[in-house]
Parts: C-alpha cells; structure tokens; sequence
C-alpha cells in the first residue's frame, strides 16, 4: 500500500508535478527526489496541481518550505492549484496563501508565469 | 455515550504506517458522531504526533512500539500516544509566530504547532516510569 | 519482510466496532502486499471470527475486550484474536455440507465454515489462563 | 459511522430492496426488520438489489436463509440482483446460486416473477 503517486508534466512556461492520495512523512520524500532533479535540470517553474491530492501533512508542507528559497533566488517560483477544501484549509492554517500563490486552475497558474517572464 | 469506551493500537515506528493510524482514529472519530471537519483536523494531529515519535523520540527506528489509546467519553475524545524513545521537553519548544516564520523561509516546526491549533489540549509528560506520552483533547460540541 | 512485525489492536466486543476492524485488518493485509483478492478473504475471515466472540463467547455484552495481534512475517499473515469470554470447543462444531445444509434451509452456523475456506489454517485453543484464542493463517503464494 | 443503508421501492410485480454499504452482524438487524414488515404487509415477492453492496458477512446471509422458507410457503420468492464480482464470491463459496436465482440485472429479476405469475 502506498497511496501516493505524482506525475511531472514539463510544459510552458512551467514544469506541473500533480500530486495524488496522500503526502505525509512517509511520501514527502518521494516529491522531494522530484523538485531535486528539476533544480538539477535548471527548472526551476514549478506548479503543484493538487486536484487529486486527498491529504497532507507538515511533511508535506515541509518540502515548499525546503526548496523555496533557492527557487526564488534562482528566479523561478512554486505555485500551488486546485487544492480541494480539506488541503486548503492545512494550507490556510499555516498562513501559506501569505507565502505561496494558490489557483483555483492549473491553468492560471501557468498563466501567472507566462505574465512573470 | 456515558461509559469511558477504549480503543487501543500497538503499532511499529515506521512512517509506512502512518496511513494505517490515521485511518484508524478517524474511523473511531466518525464512528462516536465527529463531523468530517473535526476528523480530519483529529487525523491531522495524531499524523504529527506520530511523525514526531518515529522522528525524534525513536529517530528513525523501525519496529519499536508506538502506544495509541483513544478514549472516548461523554463530552470529550483524548488521544494518548506513548512510546519509549528519547524524551524532551514541549515547553523548550517556542511556538513559531506563522507570519514571522514564513518571512524567514524556514523548514520544519511546524507539527507541534498544529496539533496545538487543531486540538483542544495538548500536553506531553515524561512519566514516572520513563515512557513519553503526548495527550491530545477533542471536545464534542454541536457535533450533529 | 524478515522479521516478525506485530500490530496490536484491543476494541470494545460490540458489532458496532466490526468495521474498524475489518478496515485495519485489510490495511495491513494490503500494506504487506496481498492482492485485493485475498485482503477481502482475510477481511471476512476476522469479521466472522470477531462477530462469533461477540455473540457466542461475550453474548453480547458490551465493552468487553476483544484483543486482536496481526504477525506479519516472511512467509504468512497470522491473526490472533483473543477473548476471556465463554470457550468451546472447535470439534465438537460439525461442519455443514452445503449441499444438504442449504437443502434443509437452516440458518446460521456458517461462520466458522467461511473462516476455514477462506484461510489457510484455522485454530481454537483454549490457553492455559483461560483465555480463549482464534488462530488463523494466510500464506503468501504468489502474491505481486 | 453506520455504512449501511436499505431503500425499499414497491413495485410491480415485486417489492425491490437496495442495500448499500456493509451488511455484517452490526447492520444485518436493520435489513431483518424491513423484511419482516414486507411479510407482514403480505408481500412475499421480493428482489434484493446488491448493486452498491460493498461487503457482506454470514451474519447478511443469514437474514435471507431465515426468511426463504416461510416466503416460498407463501408462494413467493427472494430473488438477488446486480451483486459486484467480491459480494457474489461469498454468496459463491457458500452454494447460494443453488437455492436462490442471482441474477445479473434488477429488471430481469423482476421479469423472472411476472413469469411466475
Ligand atoms: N515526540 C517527540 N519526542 C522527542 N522530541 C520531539 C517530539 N516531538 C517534537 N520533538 C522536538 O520538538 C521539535 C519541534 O517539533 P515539530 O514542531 O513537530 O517540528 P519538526 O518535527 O518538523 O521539527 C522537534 O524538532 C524535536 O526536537
Ligand atoms: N468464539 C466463540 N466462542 C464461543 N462459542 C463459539 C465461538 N465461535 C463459535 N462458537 C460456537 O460455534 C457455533 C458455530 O459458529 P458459527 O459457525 O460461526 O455459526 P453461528 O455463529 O452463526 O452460530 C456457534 O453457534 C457457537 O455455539
């Protein structure tokens, strides 16, 4: 059993990871492995569409916090999508939509980078 | 519900089974009248206290026993989990302010910081025979 | 998997709690790998044996125990299901051949037949504390 | 948390019942009772619907082997319809399809008593 599973799909003018079933300690590194080698890669436009993603836990939140930082000096940014309530609310909890960009739309997402660059 | 009922979960330290706990209290939780708001903030929680045992308290060893007991009682639901890893004291940890904490980037700290904002009551003893327990308080109000 | 893995789980003996019990028996059944398959027989196979300690050896008194260990090791998944309620002894229980069971249109009796179908092994020991133990096995056959 | 739940719809020329969820020793009462107000409405025709049954227990079987013997007197029957590949294994394991018509479709089963009568 594990009920994590995340597909990257490089497009333009953003590389979007989808996220799905459940992101805690457990499959936190998984996600992490993927926004490593995207750094490596020089990618560094990054949507995280959560549509699918039924949980997440402070290891999850754990991993934008982690790589956040290098994104933005490098000029690239981490925007989040289509979290459904039970996520947003996490997010909403820590404050992040102070932090981060949340679309409803992935598609929106895409746009605020295409608007960026 | 006027008896105390007790539901008990032995379960190895590894975060493998971190699904399998959640699941479980939250079918207790759903189970005693929880609305799904208050079950997923109670998942929540008891995740971030587990996380913390396996992390902290056992550092990563697999196979040592993490405790969970769920009471349930007229007005209130308590989670205790016990383990006999590493102690520490809750009080040393400083509660991060979210807004100051977010400006700075910085990366962790974040569990005992939830598990306070989504539970009623929060505490961790050191008991006298050298276990940690961390307990957590749910109150049923208009639950429907 | 080589070492023996123990999850541990003590709930109320009502028929209420039978689905917290199946959900965490199948979870770990899935967790260690048996295929959706045999994760519904080991399912049912607890069920039928929890619902026998609660009807036959707790007649239905509530908020008795009802102690259930899942041992995971390298080749099989063992249940143990533990009471201290009334024993009974499995051999003088005659299994029913369905043919003529059905034929006669009787009810009940049929739980500890689907417990020995759908496992491998099926045992009831009487321990030397009294307690009363159901003992049942899957074995990992070709299992991916 | 009570995943279960029945829905009784009288029609001609049967009395069709759809179960939901779970039938175990804890549910199984609820589906006892319907049945017996059905008998004692007089209506003896009936079509168990198991479409959206997930999981059934001895303590479900039980409930119908209690009840055939007094509806066949009656001149009626208990026919199952639409049960999922996993319910209908246990009705399986059991020899069920020798005493009770399982049927693929609610319709059909309804048809099999209009030939009935
Ligand atoms: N159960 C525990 N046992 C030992 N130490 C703990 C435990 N829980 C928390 N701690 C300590 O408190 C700190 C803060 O915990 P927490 O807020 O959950 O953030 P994080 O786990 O991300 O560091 C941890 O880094 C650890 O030092
Ligand atoms: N755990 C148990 N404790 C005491 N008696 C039991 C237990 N399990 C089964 N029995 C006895 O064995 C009989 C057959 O059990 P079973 O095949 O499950 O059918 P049923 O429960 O429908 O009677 C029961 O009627 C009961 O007398």
């Amino acid at each position: 059993m594990n009920n994590f599973s995340l597909k990257r799909d490089d497009r333009e003018p953003a590389t979007v990871i989808s996220l799905k079933g459940y992101l805690d300690a457990h499959t936190a590194p998984e996600l992490e492995e993927t926004i490593k080698s995207l750094l490596d890669e020089g990618k560094v436009k990054i949507v995280i569409n959560l549509n699918e993603l039924d949980y997440i836990s402070s290891a999850g939140l754990g991993v934008f916090m982690g790589f956040i930082e290098e994104i933005r000096d490098k000029g690239g940014d981490i925007k989040l999508a289509e979290a459904s309530d039970k996520v947003y609310r996490v997010f909403d909890l820590l404050g992040f939509p102070m932090l981060y960009e949340i679309l409803s739309k992935e598609e929106e997402a895409l746009k605020r980078f295409s608007e960026m660059s | 519900m006027n008896k105390i009922t007790d539901y008990k979960l032995k379960i190895p330290s590894k975060t493998d089974n971190l699904e399998l706990i959640r699941n479980f209290v939250a079918g207790v939780a759903r189970k005693v009248g929880f609305k799904e708001d208050d079950v997923s903030k109670i998942e929540l929680a008891v995740d971030e206290a587990c996380t913390n045992v396996i992390e902290h308290a056992y550092k990563n060893e697999k196979d040592k026993d993490i405790d969970l007991a769920v009471k349930i009682d007229f007005n209130k639901l308590t989670i205790v989990i016990t383990d006999r890893g590493k102690s520490f004291d809750m009080k040393d940890i400083k509660m991060p302010e979210m807004e100051k904490y977010l400006a700075e980037l910085r990366v962790g700290g974040l569990g005992i910081y939830l598990m306070k904002t989504l539970m009623d009551e929060v505490d961790y003893v050191v008991r006298p025979d050298g276990k940690n327990e961390v307990r957590m308080v749910k109150f049923f109000l208009d639950q429907s």
